[in-house]
Formats: C-alpha cells, structure tokens, sequence
C-alpha cells in the first residue's frame, strides 16, 4: 500500500459520492451505512497497512508525486503525499477514533429521515477524506486544501439542522471563524514560497534548519502567520467562540471533529513546522502563552455550564490550550501524546454524552439529568473512565500525556528557555489550577448527570434506556484505550529506559536538529536538559494531587444528600462572577459589537453613501443634469424674433470684418 | 482696341454703393413691416450689383483682364434673375403669412421661439 | 460730362433711397424705389453697360416692384410703422451696426488704389451681344440653372399664394 | 460737341410736335371713323367736317375745373397722369422714322431720322419704358380711392403685364432675323426680296409673329377689343373715373401717343419701314423725305387700322382676355420664334 | 482546413450564424432557438479545434490570419491572431455562449429572434476584440459589443432596464472614446518616426513604448495616452470609482445577458490592460502601479463590504465580481509570473464561477420571479439538488481549495506576496469578507426556517438546467483539481508579455 497513498483519502471520498447518489435516489439506510461506514472502514485498513509497510522499512520520510498541481512562474506545488512518523501516529488515530464514531453514528442517526441519514453520512465521508488530505499532505499547499475542506466539513455538519436558525448561523459563523484562521495560515504559506521558494516539508524545513540565523527572522514571522490559522482552527483564545456554538451539531460530529480530528490540526501543523517554530523563539513562545491562557480561561468557564456538551466543549478548548503549551515549550512528542490520549477520551466523553442526550431524548441540560448510573451502566463506567483520564489520574491515558507536559513547562521555566524562565513558571503554575479545575468540572459533570436522583420530567424517565451495542460498543473500546493509552508515552523517570517510551522515541526524526550556531543550544537545552529525578517525582507527586484535590471538591459540592448547596451558596456570594462565567465573559457579545455590527454599519455605509450617493448621484447622474441646465440657459438665446436675428446676423457681419481685417 | 476711358473714379462707384447699402441695412434693421424689409433688402442687393459693376467697369481698364470684363456684368445678370425669383417667393410668403395671421408685422411672427 | 450725369444720377439714388426706406407710405416706398433703379440704370448705362441697363429697368423696375406694388394694394397696407418703431434699443443698436459696417467698407475702399475706370472692350456696339454669346457659351450651365430656379420659384410663388382651396 | 445737342434737340422738337398734332387728328379720325362706322356723321358743326372739334374739345378740358376728390391720395393722385405722359412721349426717342444717314443740317452730320441714333439697345428701351406704363395705371387706380378705378387698375395692369410677355417674345424673331436692337437695321435688314418674289418684309416669313405683335400691341394700349379697364358700361372710367379736366386729357393724350408708337413699331418691324419693294431710295435729302412720306403712309394706315378696329369688334371678358393672352398668344409667339430660329439655322430666312 | 482560416471561422462564425438566423422566420421560436444552440455549439467546437492546433511553446501571435488591407490609406487591416491569454479567453466565450442559450430558452419569451441574433452578433465582436493584431480592427469590435448588449439589457431587462442600458452605454461609452483618442495619438507618433500610417499592433506597441516620459502627469505623452487607454479598461474592469453601472446592468440584465456580461464583457478590460497598457506603456505602467494596487485592494474590499448588505441576490453578485476582478487587477499590477498567470486564469475562473451563479439564480428567478434575499428561507429542504449546485459555486467563488477559486487566487496573492507584501494583507482580508457575504446570503436562502409558503411549490432544478450548468461545474472541478492544462498555454504568453 506504501506505493499508493492516494488510496487511503479516495476510499472516503468514493463513499461521499455513494452516499451524496443514493440520498438523491433516496435508497434505504443500510446501503448508507455499507457505502459510508464501509469506506471508513477500508480506509482505517489501508491505513493500518501503509503504517505497517512504512515501520517494516528503514526509511525516515517517504514522498509519493503523483502530479503537478500549480505550476506558474517560481511558485510550484505538487500533489504529493508523504509519510512519516508523525503522519504515522496522526493517521492511525485519526483512521482509527474516525471509523468508530461511524459505527456510532449508525445507532446515534437512526432516527433520520432517509436522505438526511445519507447526507449525514455524505458529509461524514467528506470530512474523513480532508482530515486524510490533510495529514497526508506533503506541503503547506495542500495541507491548507485539507485544512479547509475540514472547515467546510465542519460548516456542513454543524448546520445539519438547517431548518433551525441556530444551528444554520452556528455554522456559518463556524466556518467564517476558521476563515479568519485560514487567512493567516494562507499568508504563511506565501511567505514560506516568498522566504524559502517552496512549501514542501522536505524542502523548506531542512533550509530552515540548515541556516537558522539567516531565517530567524522571517521564521517568526511564518510561525505567527501559521499559529493564526492554528487558533482559528483549533479554537484558542481568540478565534475559539465558534466551537461552543459548534455543538449545535450531531454529537458524533462534536466527537469527530470537534474532539477528535480537526481541532488537533492546528497542534499537528505546529508540530510539523517545528523546525520553523525553534529557530523561531518569539513564535514558540506566543504559542505557548496563548496554549496557557487558553487552557485556564476555557477551564473557567466550563465550571459553569449547564449544558452537557457545552462543558466538554470548552474542556475540550481547555486540553488544547495544554497541547499548545506543550509544543511551546519544545515538547513536541508531548504535546502529540496528548493529542492521541486525548482523541480517545475525549472522543468516549463526547460519544458518551451522546447516548446519554439520546436516552434522555434530546435533552442536554444536566440539571434535568440525574441518577442515569443505574439505567446506563456501561455508558457510566466507560464515562468514568474518560473522566479519570482527562482529570490526569495516574495508570489513566490522561495522567501520563497531561503530566509530561507540565514537566516540561516546569523544566523549561527551571533552564530560563530563551530567558523567560519566569514566563514558564507561571504557565506551569496555569497549567496546575487548569488541572485542578478540570478535575473538578469533570466530576461536577459526572455527579450531575450520573449520580443522586433523575430530575428529568416524567415521560423522559421511563423513556430511559442503554444505548444499543452499535453506540456501547465503541464506548468500551475508547474505554480501554483511554486506559492503556497512557502506557504508550510512559516517562523514562517510571521504567528507567528511555525506548521505552514510545510515542518520544517514535517522533524524533520529526524534529530535525538545527544547524550550527546558538540557536542549536535553544534546541537542546529544552529536549535533553530535564531537571534531577528527584524533581521529576515531586511534579508527578503534585499533578496527582491536583486532581485528586480537585475530585474531592466536586463531590463535596455536587455528590451526597446535601448536594447542590455549596454552589448555591458559592453563587449567592459571588453573584457577579457567576453570571461573568456563565455567560462566558460575554465574549460573543463583545465579538458581535465590536466587529460584526460596526463592520454591517460601514458596509451599509459604503453602499448608501459612497456608492448611490457619491459616484451615482453626484458623478453620473450629476453630469447628466449639468448638460440640460447648460440647454436651459442657451434655450433663452432663441427669442424668436426675426429682426433679433437680423440684427445679430448684423453684428457678427461687422464682427468678421473687423476681425478679418 | 484700347477701350475707351470714361473719367468716373471707380472708387466713387464704390462709395455709392457702400451708402446704399447702409441704407438697405438701416431699412432692413429698422422697418417693422415686411415688406418694407423686403423693399430695403432690394436695395441692398442692388447695391451690391453697384459693386460688381464698379468693379467690372474698373477692371475693365487693366488690359489684363480684359477678356473677363464681360462676366462682372453676367454676373449681374444672374443675380437680378435670382432676385426677381426671390422677390416673387418673398411676397407669396407674404401673402400667405397675412393670410395666416392679418398682419405681416415682423414682431409678431415669434412662434420658433423656444 | 458724364461724370456729371453720374453724380446726379448718384444723388438722385441716395435721396431716394432714403425715401425709399423712411418714408410711411410703402407706395411711395416702392415708387422711391422705382427711381433708384432708374438712377442705377442711368449708372449702368453711363458706364458702357446699356444691356444691364435694359434688363435692370425691365426686370426689377417693372417686373419686381410692379409685383411689390400688387402685393401692397392686396394687403392694403396703407401706411406703415415709423421706422425704428418698437423696440428702440434694438433699432439703435441696428442702425449703429449698419453705419458701423458702412463705414468699415468706406475704410476699405479708400484703401484701394485709385483707377480709372473704362467701357469693356469689344462692346462698342452694345454689349447685348457678346453677353447674349457668352450666355450661351461660357455660361451657359449657370444660365440654365437660373432658369430652373425661376420656374421653382414661379411655381414656389403661386402654390403659396393660393388661397386654400379645400 | 454742342452741335449734337442742337443737333438732337431739334429733333427732339420736331417729333413732340409731331406727336402732340398727331392727337388731335386722332381724335376727330376717331370721332368721324366710328360715325363712319356706325354710319352716322359724327361732329361736323365746328369748322369744315368737325375738323376743329378737337381743338374745342382739348379747350374743354383745359378749362374744366381741376377738381381733386377728396380722401384721395393727393401727392399720387397727381403723380399718375404725369407718369402716363411721359413714358409715352419717352419711348419714340428711339423710333427712326426715316431713312437719314449722311444728311447734314447746318454742317454738322445729323445722324438719321432719330433722336437718340446710337443708343444700341431700342427695342429693349421701348419694353422698358412700356413696363413703367404700368406704374401711372396702377397708381392711378390705387391714389383714387374708389372701388371701382382700382379695380380697373388691377385689371389693366394685369393684362398689360401678360400681353408684354407677348409682345417681347413676338419681336424676339425679328430681332433673330435683323440681329440688332437698332430699329433702323432692323428696317435696313427687311430690304430685298425673300424666296425670290416676296419682298423681305417680316410680315411674310414671321406671319405669326406679326399677328401676335398686333394683338399684344392693341392689348398694350387698351384699345377697344381689350379695353376693358375703362370699359365705360361696367367700371364706369376705369382707373381714371376720378380724373377730369388736364388730367384725364393727359392720360387720353398718353393713350394715343402709345397708339402712334404702336402702329409706328408694327410698321418698322413688320412691314420694312420705309422702304418699298423695288424701290431704293437715294441718298441725300430727297431719300430722306421720300423715306418720310412711305412711313407717315403706313403709319397712318395703321392707325386707320386701330380705330377700324376698335369699331367693329366685340369686347373681350376679362377671364377671355387673360386665358387668351397666356394660353394662345405667349404659345403663338414661342412656335414664331422656334420658327425663325429653325428657319434661320436652315438658311432660309 | 486551412490552418490559417481557423481563427477567421472562429470570429466571424457567430454572426454568419445571426445571417442565417435572420432568414429564419421569427414566429419559428423553437427553430430560433435550436439553431442558435447548435451554432454555438458548433462554435465551441471550432474553438476546441483552435485549442488543439495551438502550439504552447510558441510565446507570440499564432494561427495568424493573412494581414487583408481594410483600409490601405491608413494602414488598417483586418489580422487576426491568437496567443496563450487570448485562446484562454476565447475557449471561456465559447464554452459560455451555449451555456446562455440553454439558460435563456424559457426566460426569453418575445422578440426570441432578436435575442438569439444580438447574442451572437456579442459573440463575434468579443472573440473579435480578443483575437485582432490591429488596434483599430480591436476598438471596431470593442465598439460593436456594446450595441447587442445595450439590446440584450434594453429590451428583455427589469423593470428599470432603459435606464441601466443607458448608463452601460455611456459609461463604457465615455471610456472608449478616450482610448481611441489615444489610439489615433499612437498611430500620429507612429507616423512621426516611420512616416508609414499603421495601426498594427506591433507597430503601436514600438510606437507606444518610444513616447517620452516629461517630468509631470501632463507633459509626458505616454503618461497621458496610457491614461486614456486605462481609463476606458478600468471602467470595463470596472475598477473601483467606475464601477456603478455594474449593479444596474446585471439587476435589469435578462440571466442569459448577465452570464456573457459578467462571464466576458468585464475580462476584457482585464485583457485590455494587460495587452495594451502593460506592454505599450512600461514607464507609464511602472508610474501608475501603486495606484492601481490601491484601486484594486480598496475594490477587493469595498466590493466585498458593499456586498454584505445587498438585498438583491443578483446585486450581490454584481460585487463580488468587482471584488473578484479586484484580484485580477491586484495581479496584474503585481506584475510577477505567478500573479499575472494566477490573473489570467482568475479570469476564467470568475467568469465560470460567476456565470454559473447568475445562472442559477436565474433559475430559482425563473420559478419566483424575485430576486430579494428575504423572499426565500430554508428551501433547502424543497430544492436538494439544486441547494447542492449553488453550494458548490458558491465555495468555488469565495475560493475553496480543490475548486478553481482557490487557484487563481493563491497563485495571485502569493505571486504578489514577494513584491506587495501589505497589499496582499489588505487583499487576504477580502477572502474573509468574501466567505461572510456568500455564507450569509446562502444561511437566509437555503438554511434557515421555511418561512414563505410560496416557496413550498419550487420545483427542483429540471434536467435543462442541469445541463446548463453542467458545463460550468465540471470546468469549475477541472481546474481546481488539474490547473496545469489552463496554465500551460499561457506560460510562454505571460512570460514574454512580463519580459519587456
């Protein structure tokens, strides 16, 4: 399969035409399901086989050309994919958590019409096919083709129910968000052709590493342009109000795309380009601020959300803001670990409040939830064990990825990184109360739909049931894995040899040592430079701690009899900051006056003033009226009488003659 | 043939004709009846055939153009034919515009007026 | 002697001329008129060009201004307006363009090179006969094309005049 | 260069004498031919034959009372009659009437039996001057401010006019035969014989030409067939309703005066002047007299001619008169001179 | 056939087809109509024939017409040829001609036999304008387009079509006058230096390039004749402060005469700048770039600013395609081999993107007769198939990769990257705005709730349309996944046009 990675995007997008043909026929589910699950799922094979292949052979990166794409003057892009480890992992996760949620789609989308359940799937296909491309993509070019077909994909599937407003306009403004982002990334790639004269990974990257003083300049430069496509991407600080309103979507959707797959672009490009970003100090650091900030601002203001999804989604934007944090402070193969361990239980949260909003009949408000532990057993413990994970409980998945990257931030703080030690302390100490508090938001989740008693109306409790297999079996297999996950990337501090810890060993050839001169110490000083062991235990002693600190609190205030009480009290006191978070800072609101309405203002502006009035009004029908007033007054010189003219026939004779003469 | 000489000035031809014309113009410039315009315009055309003969009877002289003498006086001929042709149209007009409106006061035929 | 018949001639023209134009009568406008070209034709004559004499006093004296006279006793005109009656700016105005020009031809004529004038050589026998070949010779085209122009007019005249018949 | 002048004004002289004693006699040929005519006597109380009728008459009118009407266009009014008279006395200035060159009077050479001997243009002087005969009817007929003189100009006016277009097309053939305005050569053209026997007199070859002259010429001076102006049964006078004593005489006299040009024109034209077949006359004073007294003849038979005429035809109605001038006489006299032109280009004229 | 007749059948073939239709008598609608098709088809054909016998190595004219003195005393003659940007564009017409046809077979219901005549009359005079080496053979056939389409808007336009066609008229007018002022100044200089009368393009293009250059705007003949020439191709573009008459024409414009208005009647003032003004006038070019860069970036985003709040679908339109040819513009100014390639293929791509959007709002236009955004609301639900089309275009005009949007506008903005950095800035926010005013206008269109009754009886898009658009989507396709067979053929063309 080495030979042909093309097939493994095209299987999806074959099953998108299937699905996009037989919702136009309006043919039964099960063909749908066979044509969309079924390309997936030979997808997954095919990838699973490439990686096989690619690990059997000796060699780092492998690029396959198959045709020139753009080729105008110096700018060339080929179409070209390439693998290579972190294609490897990206993949296999991706293929992997993509191809269980179709399975868990099937059961979840049931109650579809026909041709809706095609289209969903149509869609489904089309997203798998760009997430592939993207990965796939062997230069920035046809990366940001991927990038944005996601983006389209996303826009798709979250205005599913197009006949509601909300969801219509959530995904407009989804799209219009990662437009802003792509805008950036787009710049980016300009500026890698302008700076390097080409945008194929192995090309420009072992330029960059090659002379890094040369580039460091404009390295910076690309690296910020490519972090602004990141963030809108996957929702930092700035461009991240899209994905709350992005759960206006089907769950599975929010599991894919919005846990899974796409969100984890944005850390996936930086990791790529980190060649860029290392030679690049400034832009490493930017990324790590904002990874930080992002990560205690959306931790937050998930503490006071009702709705279901809306806490995982900020968590979601919270555990990205940590990936980041991780890849700012040069822990590349970390902040990738925590992607993948975050895809699984991340994707088992999501999927998991899914059958719960499916049990519960659509209804996704927590405080009408309750006491589900009984009616939905295997969809409370696998919950459990995600909520375990991403709370960065020890043997869970979550413990170990979330934990590696403190550490470094800690160990870059302690080895003053580019002279900003301090910086990196404090973003470790961020990442700290981020953890506390996801510990707690997390239980606080789990206590209020799970334990105690059913608060739901009566019709929706005995409408209560366990999800079918298609949708609890998936459950458990994420389950497993976000409890095995972890072992993958287990520190060298726990089993002495550092092979042992795969997913580090696996992704060094991605980040290609730097030439000569300081900027190679940079490098090295964050990779190898790790603080004594005795450190390293304290920090694991303290993130375990954290978490365990912030369960207890969560279930002192939701769990038991007296539950609900401490939050009521908490909110009485602090009634303005509870209203501050639950609204989310009114950031949406701010966005909404601070640039969408004076920007329809302008516009309307532009129209009407500048466009009727000005050029239309004044220039072109201005001219037209300026030559009848001149027929006006000239009309007055006909006075039609005959000695009149006589007369001036007269003067002009005497005129011409005097002239003349 | 030498051509005999006759002792008149040309010049003083000239000057005859000038003031007539003058008052041609005068007449037609100032008479409000039509044809009393007419009438003047008839003496400033005779005027002008002043001019073309004066000069026909001053060239006429320069043994150079003698061949030509003759035309100043076709000339002449010609435009008392187009005269009468236009005195004869003029005052149909006129009849007609009396016709129309019972009165050829000049002044008060102003309906090309804007 | 001739000169003397000629600034008779030419006094009887601009006294007459004047009458021609000022006077309130418009018979004795025409009849002023007649003399004029009397005295024009008196001019002609003296100055050797006796056909153009002829033809002067039978075309416009007794064709044109006979036809000017009909045309008076038709509209019954009996007297006209004072001249420069009506709008007197536009009469001073006028005659002061009319002097204006006057005096502009005056100026050029002084300029010219006094000359003796003569009768045209050829013509002792009357010139009626080297015009009447000439007419039909060398200008024999613009000798037709009169002609054609006074049927138009002749026809002109008469479609114009006529009373409207239906 | 004063000779000349004398020369001219004895002539000028003889001719207005003859002309004015002419009137008179006109006048009682005319009275006693229409009495003749219509057999009865006609005036014959004053002196022999009436013979001093006229002269009684022109005391008549010279004594009448020179009345002016008032309402009348006063300066016109009096500005007609003399125009009438002098165009008429004007136009035989060019009317040779005898055959004279090379005679002397008092040793100076008197060019011929005309007043005016080398004015190139005659006939064209004589259709001037009849235009302006026009002028003194139609003012008279307008300054009289009554309906029915003006009315009577318009009319004469008109028909003068058409018949002129006449008259000048007619003599346009002869003048095509003569090639010259000069009335003399016209008259020294029309000596010999033409096709052998018939002497050259114009009348023969131009028949047409002549006729139509006649007729224009009786139109030209109102005489009876075509006297309608002053037709004295419905426009009572005519134009000169409103004249009477020394005006009306002047424009009687101007009438006849026109009639001895009249007939003088026809004579000269038409019927070789004063020459007669076979006969040439000699040089010198004799030739001149005996070429004198072959004129007055013709003349007078001529004259004869009118008043015969205007005795014996009916008059025409004026919508008669102007269709026959305009539709008969104009086409007559253009195939006359189409004619003389075809015969003359064929050489047999 | 002889090679050199191609281009000649190419050109006037259309209007040997409006002779024959103009025998065909009117009250034969359905005859009208297929004949009119099958010409332009034939023609499309003759044109693919063209691309075939064109050779892309070849950087000047080719397929050259025999030069026929037209009018010798001048030195005008009837030459045509064709080069890589010319085909390009003449394969669009082409391609676009039957595409209206098909598209106006309902909505043209009176004077059918006009239609179809001063539609193919358009054709010959704007394949005639992209293919002639003469300069006045070009403004000829630049005069004659705005005849038939003065007609085309005039007669089978809106409500307040007179006065749309007039201001089209006059202002285009306005423009071309000017041009030819200049264009008689040229052929005078030319004269000057050769004393031989020519209005050859190659002789004006040596003429143009010799016209001094003064110190000021006003004293530098090539700064003025350049001026002339520019302004006539901005208002065509149109460019930003000439651009008004652009709404009116396309609102009252019937759909047929909106697709050729919008599909090619605006890439000739593209073409025209970069025929004439670029190599003509290169000092006069250098002087005036900043300024057009501005115009162009202010028109990419004015144009797509003014869009955002357009009530009218067809309005809205109207100025994306002053924002699109914004870029167009961005890249000729930009002057590099990308950028003007990234151009000339953005051309093409707005006139399939755009003419397959007027297209289909014509055919919900057809069915509702209005065009105002409010009127509609979740007909997604009543038209899928239909909803799937007007996405697709709708991606391929605001640019995403894998269609042609993205091409033409990646090429463009990173060709002007390396000159204009802060321009493209600027230009990259337009992307942004470009994506806002297409989304919402299909979020109040397509998505939301289904509010108006009237739309629950549309009927989805019935196979004609389908048909019609077809072309268009598959081009649309081609070109975003495999542009290399589009750039190819202007390759040799840009880069010689770009060397001088």
């Amino acid at each position: 399969m080495l030979g042909s990675l093309w097939i493994i995007p095209l299987l999806p997008l074959i099953g998108f035409g299937l699905n996009l043909f037989l919702g136009w026929r309006k043919a039964r589910k099960s063909l749908v399901t066979i044509a969309g699950v079924g390309s997936v799922g030979l997808a997954t094979i095919a990838a699973y086989w490439a990686i096989i292949g690619y690990l059997e052979q000796p060699a780092r990166v492998i690029v396959e050309r198959y045709f020139t794409w753009i080729s105008a003057g110096k700018i060339t892009v080929d179409a070209a994919f390439q693998i290579d480890p972190l294609t490897v992992v990206m993949m296999a996760f991706v293929t992997f958590v993509g191809f269980l949620i179709h399975v868990y789609s099937i059961g979840y989308m049931h109650g579809e019409s026909d041709t809706a359940y095609a289209r969903f799937f149509a869609y489904m296909n089309l997203f798998m096919f760009s997430m592939l491309v993207l990965v796939l993509g062997s230069s920035l070019p046809l990366m940001f083709v991927g990038w944005e077909g996601v983006g389209l994909c996303s826009y798709l599937l979250i205005g599913f129910y197009f006949e509601d407003t909300y969801c219509a306009m959530s995904g407009k403004k989804a799209f219009i968000a990662n437009r802003i982002g792509d805008v950036g990334f787009v710049l980016g790639i300009f500026a890698t052709f302008a700076v390097f004269g080409s945008a194929d990974f192995t090309r420009f990257l072992p330029i960059a590493a090659a002379h890094p003083q040369q580039y460091a300049g404009w390295a910076t430069a690309i690296g910020l342009l490519l972090f602004v496509g990141a963030t809108g991407k996957s929702a930092q600080i700035p461009l991240y109000v899209w994905l709350p309103d992005a759960m206006a979507g089907p769950t599975p959707v929010s599991a894919l795309i919005h846990a899974a797959t796409m969100v984890t672009a944005g850390v996936y490009m930086v990791v790529r380009c980190n060649v860029i970003y290392r030679i690049g100090p400034a832009a490493l650091l930017v990324v790590a601020i904002v990874g930080g900030l992002t990560a205690i601002y959306a931790a937050s203001i998930a503490v006071a959300q009702n709705d279901i999804k809306k806490v995982l989604a900020y968590s979601t934007i919270s555990q990205l803001g940590y990936m980041f944090l991780g890849a700012g402070v040069g822990a590349f193969a970390a902040a990738i670990f925590h992607v993948v361990t975050h895809a699984f239980f991340k994707a088992l949260l999501f999927l998991g409040a899914g059958s719960v909003i499916h049990a519960c009949s659509g209804n996704q408000d927590m405080r009408t939830m309750g006491g589900l532990r009984k009616v939905m057993p295997t969809t409370y413990w696998t919950f459990l064990a995600a909520t375990l994970a991403i709370s960065g409980i020890f043997p869970f998945a979550g413990f170990f990825s979330k934990d590696e990257i403190l550490g470094r931030t800690f160990a870059a703080g302690a080895s003053n990184l580019h002279g900003f030690g301090w910086l990196y302390y404090i973003l470790w100490f961020l990442g700290i109360t981020a953890a506390f508090i996801t510990a707690f938001y997390m239980f606080r989740l789990v206590y209020m739909t799970f334990h105690g008693e059913f608060r739901g109306t009566e019709e929706e409790k005995h409408h209560l049931h366990e999800s079918p297999w298609t949708m609890t079996l998936p459950l458990q297999v994420l389950g497993v894995l976000s409890i095995i996950g972890g072992f993958i990337g287990i520190p060298k501090l726990m089993t002495g040899h550092a092979s042992w810890n795969l997913i580090e060993h696996f992704l060094d050839p991605v980040v290609i040592p730097l030439g000569t001169g300081h900027a190679a110490e940079i490098a090295a000083g964050v990779s190898e430079h790790s603080a004594g062991a005795g450190i390293e235990w304290l920090l694991l002693l303290v993130s375990l701690s954290i978490a365990v600190a912030g369960i207890l609190v969560a279930r002192s205030f939701y769990a038991g009899e007296h539950a609900f009480e401490k939050p009521a009290r908490f909110v009485e006191r602090y009634p303005l900051l509870y209203k501050l978070i639950l609204n989310k800072y009114y950031i949406d609101e701010v966005y909404d006056k601070v640039v969408i309405q004076p920007l329809y203002r302008f516009a309307r502006f532009c129209w009407k003033a500048i466009d009727t009035i000005i050029i239309d009004g004044v220039i072109v029908n201005g001219t037209a009226f300026m030559t009848e007033l001149t027929g006006d007054i000239l009309r007055f010189l006909q006075t039609g009488n005959v000695r009149n003219y006589a007369l001036s026939v007269a003067m002009g004779v005497l005129l011409l003659i005097v002239i003349l003469w | 043939m030498n051509p005999t000489m006759i002792p008149i000035p040309s010049a003083w031809i000239l000057y005859l004709s000038a003031v007539l014309f003058v008052i041609g113009a005068i007449g037609v410039l100032l008479r409000r009846n039509g044809i009393s315009i007419f009438l003047a315009l008839e003496l400033m055309l005779n005027s002008a055939n002043l001019a073309f003969a004066s000069f026909a009877f001053r060239f006429a002289g320069a043994s150079a153009t003698a061949a030509h003498a003759l035309n100043g006086q076709i000339f002449i001929f010609f435009i008392i034919a187009v005269a009468a042709a236009e005195a004869a149209v003029g005052l149909a007009l006129f009849i007609a515009m009396y016709r129309r409106k019972e009165t050829i006061d000049v002044d008060r035929f102003n309906i090309l007026r804007w | 002697m001739v000169t003397y018949v000629f600034l008779a001639a030419a006094a009887l023209a601009i006294v007459f001329g004047i009458l021609a134009i000022a006077h309130r009568s418009p018979i004795i406008n025409v009849l002023s008129l007649v003399v004029v070209f009397f005295a024009l034709a008196a001019i002609y004559a003296v100055l050797g060009m006796d056909f153009l004499a002829a033809i002067q006093l039978i075309v416009y004296a007794g064709a044109v201004l006979v036809l000017f006279l009909f045309v008076i006793m038709l509209l019954n005109i009996r007297s006209v307006d004072r001249l420069g009656s009506g709008r007197r700016l536009q009469a001073i105005l006028g005659a002061l363009t009319s002097i204006a020009i006057g005096a502009a031809v005056v100026v050029a004529i002084a300029t010219l090179t006094p000359a003796q004038g003569a009768v045209a050589p050829g013509s002792q026998g009357g010139t009626a006969f080297p015009i009447g070949r000439s007419l039909m010779t060398t200008h024999l085209l613009p000798f037709e094309l009169v002609s054609l122009l006074l049927v138009a007019a002749l026809v002109g005249a008469l479609v114009l005049a006529r009373k409207e018949t239906r | 260069m004063w000779a000349d002048a004398i020369v001219t004004l004895i002539k000028l002289a003889v001719v207005i004498g003859v002309l004015l004693t002419t009137v008179p006699i006109m006048v009682w040929v005319e009275r006693r031919g229409s009495a003749l005519i219509q057999d009865r006597l006609g005036p014959n109380r004053v002196g022999p034959w009436g013979l001093l009728q006229p002269v009684v008459d022109a005391v008549k009118l010279i004594t009448k009372e020179n009345l002016i009407p008032d309402g009348v266009d006063h300066f016109l009014y009096i500005l007609a009659p003399f125009i009438a008279l002098a165009v008429a006395l004007s136009t035989f200035i060019v009317v040779p009437f005898g055959q004279g060159d090379g005679l002397t009077l008092f040793g100076s050479k008197i060019h011929g039996f005309i007043v005016a001997p080398d004015l190139n243009i005659g006939i064209l002087y004589i259709f001037a001057l009849a235009a302006f005969g026009v002028y003194s009817i139609v003012i008279a007929g307008w300054s009289s401010n009554n309906k029915y003189s003006l009315l009577g100009g318009i009319r004469s006016s008109s028909q003068m006019i058409s018949y002129e277009l006449a008259m000048t097309i007619s003599v346009v053939g002869v003048l095509m035969a003569s090639s010259s305005f000069r009335l003399d050569q016209v008259v020294m053209a029309q000596t010999g014989t033409w096709l052998g026997f018939i002497p050259k007199w114009n009348v023969f070859p131009q028949i047409i030409g002549a006729i139509t002259f006649m007729v224009a010429a009786f139109a030209e001076t109102n005489r009876l067939p075509f006297d309608l102006p002053e037709a004295e049964a419905e426009l009572v006078a005519g134009y000169h309703t409103e004249y009477s004593s020394m005006k009306f005489a002047s424009f009687f006299m101007a009438e006849y005066i026109n009639l001895v040009t009249s007939s003088a024109l026809i004579v000269l034209l038409f019927f070789g002047g004063w020459t007669l077949p076979g006969l040439t006359i000699p040089h010198g004073w004799a030739g001149a007299i005996l070429s004198l007294v072959i004129f007055a003849a013709k003349v007078a038979f001529f004259l004869w001619f009118f008043v015969w005429i205007r005795w014996t035809l009916p008059r025409f109605r004026f919508d008669q008169l102007m269709a026959l001038g305009w539709k008969v006489m104009i086409p007559l006299a253009v195939v006359n001179f189409l004619w003389v032109g075809v015969a003359m280009a064929l050489g047999i004229l | 056939m002889h090679i050199e007749h191609l281009l000649t059948f190419v050109t006037l073939g259309p209007a040997a087809g409006a002779l024959i239709l103009a025998f065909i008598p009117g009250r034969l609608e359905k005859v009208q109509r297929w004949a009119a098709l099958l010409i332009s088809l034939a023609e499309f054909a003759l044109s693919c024939l063209l691309w075939a016998n064109f050779n892309p190595d070849i950087a000047g004219f080719q397929l050259q017409t025999a030069k026929v003195p037209w009018i010798p005393q001048l030195g005008i003659s009837y030459h045509l040829g064709i080069d890589g940007i010319s085909l390009l564009l003449v394969m669009l017409t082409t391609l676009l001609m039957p595409v209206v046809i098909i598209a106006s077979w309902r909505s043209i219901s009176e004077h059918v036999k006009a239609f179809h005549i001063s539609l193919l009359m358009l054709t010959t005079a704007m394949l005639g304008a992209f293919v002639s080496l003469d300069v006045f053979l070009f403004y000829v056939f630049w005069e004659l387009m705005l005849i038939p389409m003065y007609f085309i808007i005039g007669v089978w336009g809106g409500p307040r079509r007179i006065y749309a066609a007039v201001k089209f008229f006059i202002y285009t007018m306005v423009g071309s006058v000017l041009m030819l002022v200049g264009i008689l100044y040229l052929a005078y200089s030319n004269h000057l230096q050769t004393h031989v009368w020519s209005f050859a393009y190659s002789d004006l293009l040596k003429a143009g390039r010799q016209l001094q250059m003064g110190h000021s705007f006003f004293t530098s003949p090539q700064m003025l004749v350049f001026a002339a020439f520019a302004l006539a191709f901005a208002i065509k573009v149109p460019m930003f402060p000439f651009h008004t008459w652009l709404p009116d024409a396309h609102t009252e414009a019937p759909t047929g005469g909106s697709i050729i208005l919008a599909g090619v009647l605006l890439k000739l003032g593209t073409y025209g700048f970069l025929r004439y003004n670029r190599p003509m006038f290169p000092d006069a070019w250098h002087a005036f770039v900043p300024l057009i860069l501005v115009l162009a970036v202010i028109g990419i985003l004015y144009g797509a600013w003014v869009a955002l709040v357009q009530p009218d679908m067809k309005k809205l339109v109207a100025y994306s395609s002053v924002s699109h040819l914004g870029f167009v513009m961005l890249g000729l100014a930009a002057g590099t081999i990308a950028s003007t390639e990234g151009a000339v293929l953005q051309m093409v791509n707005h006139g399939l993107s755009t003419g397959a959007l007027f297209l289909l709002v014509g055919v919900i236009y057809e069915r509702r007769h209005t065009r105002m955004i409010a009127d509609y609301g979740g007909i997604a639900r009543v038209v899928p198939v239909y909803t799937g089309l007007f996405l697709l275009v709708t991606l391929s005009s605001i640019g995403l990769p894998g269609l042609n949007g993205f091409v033409g506008e990646f090429l463009i903005l990173a060709g002007t990257w390396r000159r204009y950095p802060v321009a493209v800035i600027f230009a990259a926010l337009g992307l942004i705005f470009g994506a806002i005013y297409m989304l919402w206008m299909v979020q109040r269109v397509f998505w939301n709730p289904f509010t108006h009754e009237e739309n629950k009886s549309l009927k989805d898009i019935n196979l004609r349309e389908v048909l019609a658009v077809a072309p268009l989507v598959i081009f649309i396709v081609w070109i975003g996944v495999h542009p290399t067979t589009f750039l190819s053929p202007m390759e040799a063309a840009v880069r010689s046009l770009l060397m001088h």
